[in-house]
């Protein structure tokens, strides 16, 4: 398993990403700066959370136009596995890896909070740690993770069983309370709340770790 | 350029004096340029020429400390070759004239000023009083306030985890907004501000420079009026994306031998960054006004001296570095300047700011006389007269003890602050392991088992009663919430919000308070490594209440060992440590329940601090929570005794039956009395923790039980966990949801 | 050569901030209004001075970067 | 009565997102572009029918809610 961690200017769960992975794998991550072309050799390429570009225009939008962002849709066409978290999840929408778009909170307000999800698919390289009606503990923190898409898209996503998570207590006004998603084949999924902040005990719970322990096993 | 005439020089805040010791400094007329800069120089805000004599007095060494204040920020050793770097900052006026960007700036600032010494920041704390919620302005401040700080710190991807917002009259036209940082640097990887090096390139990175704020730090060392208020001056916006950028960049810089000295542009921005390099190095600086990056067209000399913009940095490269160093810059998307080179002093041995624009010399100023002779006052100051106790017995019960525990707990001040800390990414950096809502923050030292623990405190009914007491007790309250964790407390940072230093009342708040924080550090070891000072918050004449708040950093070797507030299982034993007299002057109880307002000489005195009780029974208490005997630890402080049972319930989902008091203390003055030095901890084993208690000569008792779903106070007052939980929660969103918060 | 984009969200995708707006205002006494939605514009300064050409590049700027076209139109005005 | 308001940073005061926008639409390949600013409007529907009145209506909104005089300028347009 090699795995990488995309790096935009203002990306700042970076480390945090890091660190959740190399504590699953054993092994060094390493962090790809943004203008770079190439991520051939990785099994796993992580787009972590952050503001970056300060969220200005819109989130994700900035970054999703740069140069790193054709290996990255390279990477996902051929198979390997795509994780976006947070500014990652809106940076994958903007790219168009994943369907929808994250708009503002509904109550408009940044929240950060530990939040409870319903895991919906338990069958993918994601998410097979979890059983399906697990109800994990993973934190949010976000401005804008207020999920939308167009009826006919939402029922795509749902009609496929393209949902990954739902939120139990909604926070921020998603649509059909969707906290994170996957695209048709399965191998990219993006998510608002942050599974990599929950990996340590000493940090309020584990939660996130049985995502990152299936991912190592995934391509072992 | 304008003509100097009396009114001019009276518009830039110099008294007459001040005039005429700028003409024997400059040997001539200065022009306006150079009027400018003196007068920001001479501010009270880069000058503190009010407070000066004063601070000196406060004690600023220990073994750990590194480097007390003068420079950005004070350091302290904190082991392994790690130092942990950090300050507190107030942006009060700009945040009230707008809100969100004057908080969002100053959480800027004060980043700035944390890395600009080589440390990664890994913690804010903020530090917010607010008017009556009556007021009509308070909702806007607040949702502003509390916007602008999340919208920059969560950007920047520093945790934001505590701090204290609290209500009273006195602020309705001067809310205080105190940030404060925490950094981490490698301990042989410092930077300073001392420029050194003739003929050594002065280089300008970050952003551009516009017509930001001009006048910002004249602004904050005056009076608001009617007048000023309608005036507006020039609101800086902050950009906490490149700020983002800029710390990323600096810390790669560091990582390298390029930089001699560096200095963050914060008030009085190009103007006090390079006088206080020059000054400190002893050298002077040759500066070409052309070569700063600009934002707006056709700006002056006047502009770009005393622009306020953010998010810029002044610095000395090694000669040959700068290429490097541009490349670091440009990968960021950064602009990169040099602006100058360091000079010989002259032969009097005194450096000369030399400014060129446009091919000419348009200014030159003697460093060190203008620097360092800036005006160092004693204003005449009068002591706060000292007030009777208040006996307990004096003090009117209320018709329902549960009813009044509600009123502390469910009111504006003793509410839940989760609103407020919720907006905040509290976790980012993944090393948060006490997260708001307990006494102080812990975060985790990235890659280790030690943890800093951080609080902001201060009781500012307490110092507008008593300023020397009310200054003992904010260092004493901080020193045991960072106790109440298990860390051992290892300096303070404080940030002075006072009013009109010309009244000698106010003047007087200001020495006691500087008296009694002094007390208290030398008693409990807890030295002042930085700080900030914010006079003249006053409007019409109405001064705040004495402010001074104090920020303060402990440090546990292992955090695994570190307790919270809350109670941690059924059936342990809840002993209180220290002693119980019911002193209910100045108290929360007497201000929320019985509706006074502290300022009558009849509320009494607010409770003393012995400090060497404080120290005794902190330090039995922290060794208590190190060897694991006690399971749960918070300290009491506004409401008394069963306001902290409240909060360590609701810390926890578990509740507690508590025993009668065997005493003759009034049953209200027992349960909301504020006697300082008292903590409570829960253990599974009570008679070995009262035996030792015992042995070390301090009080301590089991007062009850943990366990079950309320919170009963002997046979007849009980509340439910599910009420108190409403109560202490439901105020602040009921409030903040009013359309006014816009 | 100045030029203005106005981006706005297509009909049916929701707008939190316009329905805040449009809330608040109806708290804050303003009554009988409706409607309320929120959209951005970018104004620009071009060094092509042909109107033509430079509405083409506006519009490339707007596929590519300046809108979301699955949830936003967006319109160029440029001034003469 | 249908009504637009144009809100803008007032001159001289700092856009983050103007100067980000700028500088993407620059690594884009996008040249010859400046002076990037990014304002916001918002639209509405008022009851009101008489003109005069709407825009006295638009004004205080303005004032109390839809623009930060402090950095902000705004701007009223009421259709016809
Ligand atoms: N403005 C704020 N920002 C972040 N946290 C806050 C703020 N205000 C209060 N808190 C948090 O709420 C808790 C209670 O605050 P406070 O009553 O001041 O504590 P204490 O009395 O122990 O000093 C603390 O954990 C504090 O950090
Ligand atoms: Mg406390």
């Amino acid at each position: 398993m090699k795995a990488c961690v995309i790096v935009f200017p203002a990306s700042n769960c970076d480390r945090d990403m890091q660190v959740a992975l190399e504590r699953s794998m054993g092994a060094k991550v390493d962090m790809v700066w943004h203008r770079e072309h190439d991520l051939s050799g990785y099994d796993l390429v992580a787009v972590p959370g952050g503001f970056s570009y300060g969220d200005y225009l819109r989130c994700g939008a900035m970054a999703a136009r740069s140069p790193i962002m054709d290996a990255v849709k390279a990477h996902a066409d051929n198979g390997g596995l795509v994780l976006g978290v947070c500014n990652g999840f809106q940076v994958l929408c903007e790219a168009g890896l994943l369907p929808g778009v994250l708009m503002r909170n509904a109550n408009l307000k940044f929240i950060c909070k530990d939040v409870e999800l319903m895991v919906e698919r338990a069958d993918t390289a994601f998410t097979n740690g979890y059983e399906v009606c697990d109800v994990i503990r993973v934190p949010v923190a976000h401005h804008d993770g207020n999920f939308f898409a167009d009826e006919e898209t939402l029922n795509r996503i749902e009609g496929e069983g393209q949902v990954a998570f739902r939120y139990v207590d909604n926070p921020n006004g998603s649509l059909n309370s969707i906290a994170g998603i996957l695209n048709e084949k399965g191998n990219v999924l993006g998510m608002m709340p942050h599974p990599e902040r929950l990996v340590d005990e000493q940090l309020g719970g584990t939660d996130g770790k049985p995502m990152f322990d299936a991912l190592i096993k995934a391509v072992a | 350029m304008s003509e100097i005439t009396p009114e001019v020089v009276a518009e830039h805040g110099l008294s007459e004096d001040e005039w005429q010791q700028v003409l024997k400094i400059m040997g001539r007329e200065p022009n306006m340029t150079e009027l400018g800069i003196f007068s920001v120089m001479w501010s009270e805000h880069c000058s503190y020429k009010s407070s000066k004599k004063w601070l000196k007095t406060l004690p600023t060494e220990a073994p750990w400390v590194i480097c007390g204040p003068g420079e950005n920020a004070g350091i302290i050793d904190i082991g392994d070759g790690q130092a942990a770097i950090f300050k507190m900052e107030s942006h009060n006026h700009p945040s009230y004239i707008e809100p969100y960007q004057g908080a969002a700036t100053g959480v800027g600032g004060i980043m700035r000023d944390v890395f600009t010494m080589g440390a990664r920041p890994i913690a804010n704390l903020n530090a917010l009083r607010f008017g009556r919620p009556t007021h009509e302005k308070t909702r806007h401040l607040v949702a502003g306030v509390v916007e602008g700080i999340g919208g920059y710190g969560n950007c920047m991807g520093v945790p934001t985890v505590g701090g204290e917002c609290e209500f009273n009259k006195s602020y309705d036209g001067n809310i205080l907004v105190n940030a404060m940082t925490v950094g981490l640097a490698d301990a042989d990887n410092i930077f300073y501000s001392a420029a050194a090096g003739i003929g050594k390139p002065v280089v300008y990175v970050g952003s551009k420079t516009g017509r930001d704020g001009i006048h910002g730090a004249t602004m904050a060392s005056t009076e608001f009026t009617e007048a000023t208020e309608e005036k507006r001056p020039t609101v800086q916006v902050g950009d906490p994306f490149t700020e983002k950028l800029l710390l990323e960049a600096c810390l790669e810089l560091m990582a390298t031998d390029a930089i001699v000295a560096i200095q963050d542009m914060g008030a009085a921005g190009l103007t006090s960054s390079s006088f206080e390099m020059a000054s400190k190095g002893g050298v002077g600086i040759d500066m070409n006004l052309d070569a700063v990056p600009q934002r707006e067209e056709n700006m002056t000399a006047y502009e770009m001296m005393l622009s306020e913009s953010q998010e810029r940095m002044l610095m000395v490269l090694e000669p040959g570095k700068e290429d490097m160093a541009r490349a670091i810059f440009e990968k960021w998307e950064l602009d990169f300047a040099i602006i100058g080179t360091l000079t010989e002093p002259d032969a009097d041995g005194i450096g000369h700011m030399v400014l060129h624009q446009d091919g000419k010399v348009i200014a030159d100023l003697p460093i060190d006389p203008l620097a360092l002779a800036s005006p160092e006052y004693d204003r005449p100051w009068v002591p706060t007269p000292a007030r009777d106790v208040l006996a307990a017995a004096d003090v009117e019960a209320p018709k329902d003890l549960i009813d009044a525990l509600k009123t502390l707990i469910g009111g504006a001040n003793g509410c839940s602050k989760r609103w407020i800390w919720e907006q905040y990414d509290h976790m980012v950096m993944a090393d948060t392991v006490q997260r708001p809502g307990g006494d102080a923050a812990l975060v985790r030292v990235h890659g280790t088992k030690k943890a800093l623990a951080m609080t902001s405190d201060v009781t500012p009914r307490y110092v507008f009663a008593d300023p020397v007491q009310g200054g003992r007790q904010a260092v004493a309250e901080s020193w045991r919430n960072l106790t109440a964790t298990g860390a051992t407390p290892m300096a303070i940072t404080d940030n002075m919000n006072f009013g009109n230093p010309e009244r000698p009342e106010i003047m007087g708040q200001f020495v006691g308070a500087c008296e009694g924080i002094s007390d208290a550090c030398r008693a409990l070891d807890f030295p002042v490594v930085s700080g900030n000072v914010s006079l003249y918050n006053e409007t019409n004449g109405q001064g705040i209440l004495p402010t001074p708040t104090i920020g303060g950093v402990g440090l546990i070797d292992d955090v695994a060992k570190a307790v919270g507030a809350g109670f941690t299982q059924d059936g342990e034993a809840i002993v209180l440590i220290g002693e119980t007299l019911g002193h209910l002057g100045q108290s929360q109880y007497l201000m929320e329940v019985l509706g006074r307002d502290g300022l009558s000489m009849d509320d009494g005195a607010p409770p003393p601090v012995d400090l060497a009780l404080e120290r005794k029974n902190g330090d039995f208490v922290r060794v208590e929570i190190l060897s694991g005997a006690a399971t749960a630890c918070h300290d009491l402080s506004d409401g008394g005794l069963w306001v902290a049972l409240a909060e360590m319930a609701l810390a926890s989902d578990i509740g507690a039956t508590i025993e009668q008091p065997g005493t003759n203390i009034p049953l209200h003055a027992w349960a909301f009395g504020e006697d300082q030095a008292r903590y409570l901890v829960t253990t599974p084993n009570s008679q070995d923790l009262i035996q030792r208690a015992e042995k070390a000569g301090v009080i301590a008792a089991v007062i009850g039980t943990t366990g079950g779903q309320e919170l009963t106070f002997g046979p007849e007052h009980a509340i439910s966990l599910a009420e108190l939980r409403s109560t202490h929660e439901d105020w602040l969103p009921e409030f903040m949801s009013h359309p006014d918060a816009h | 050569m100045k030029a203005t984009v106005h981006v706005t969200l297509k009909n049916g995708v929701l707008d939190p901030q316009g329905k805040a707006i449009g809330h608040t205002l109806s708290s804050l006494g303003f009554d009988g209004v409706d409607d309320v939605r929120q959209g951005k514009f970018i104004e620009l300064n071009l060094a092509e001075t042909d109107p033509a050409k430079a509405r083409e590049q506006i519009d490339a700027m707007c596929r590519k970067l300046l809108a979301n076209t699955v949830i936003e139109n967006y319109s160029i005005e440029i001034a003469d």
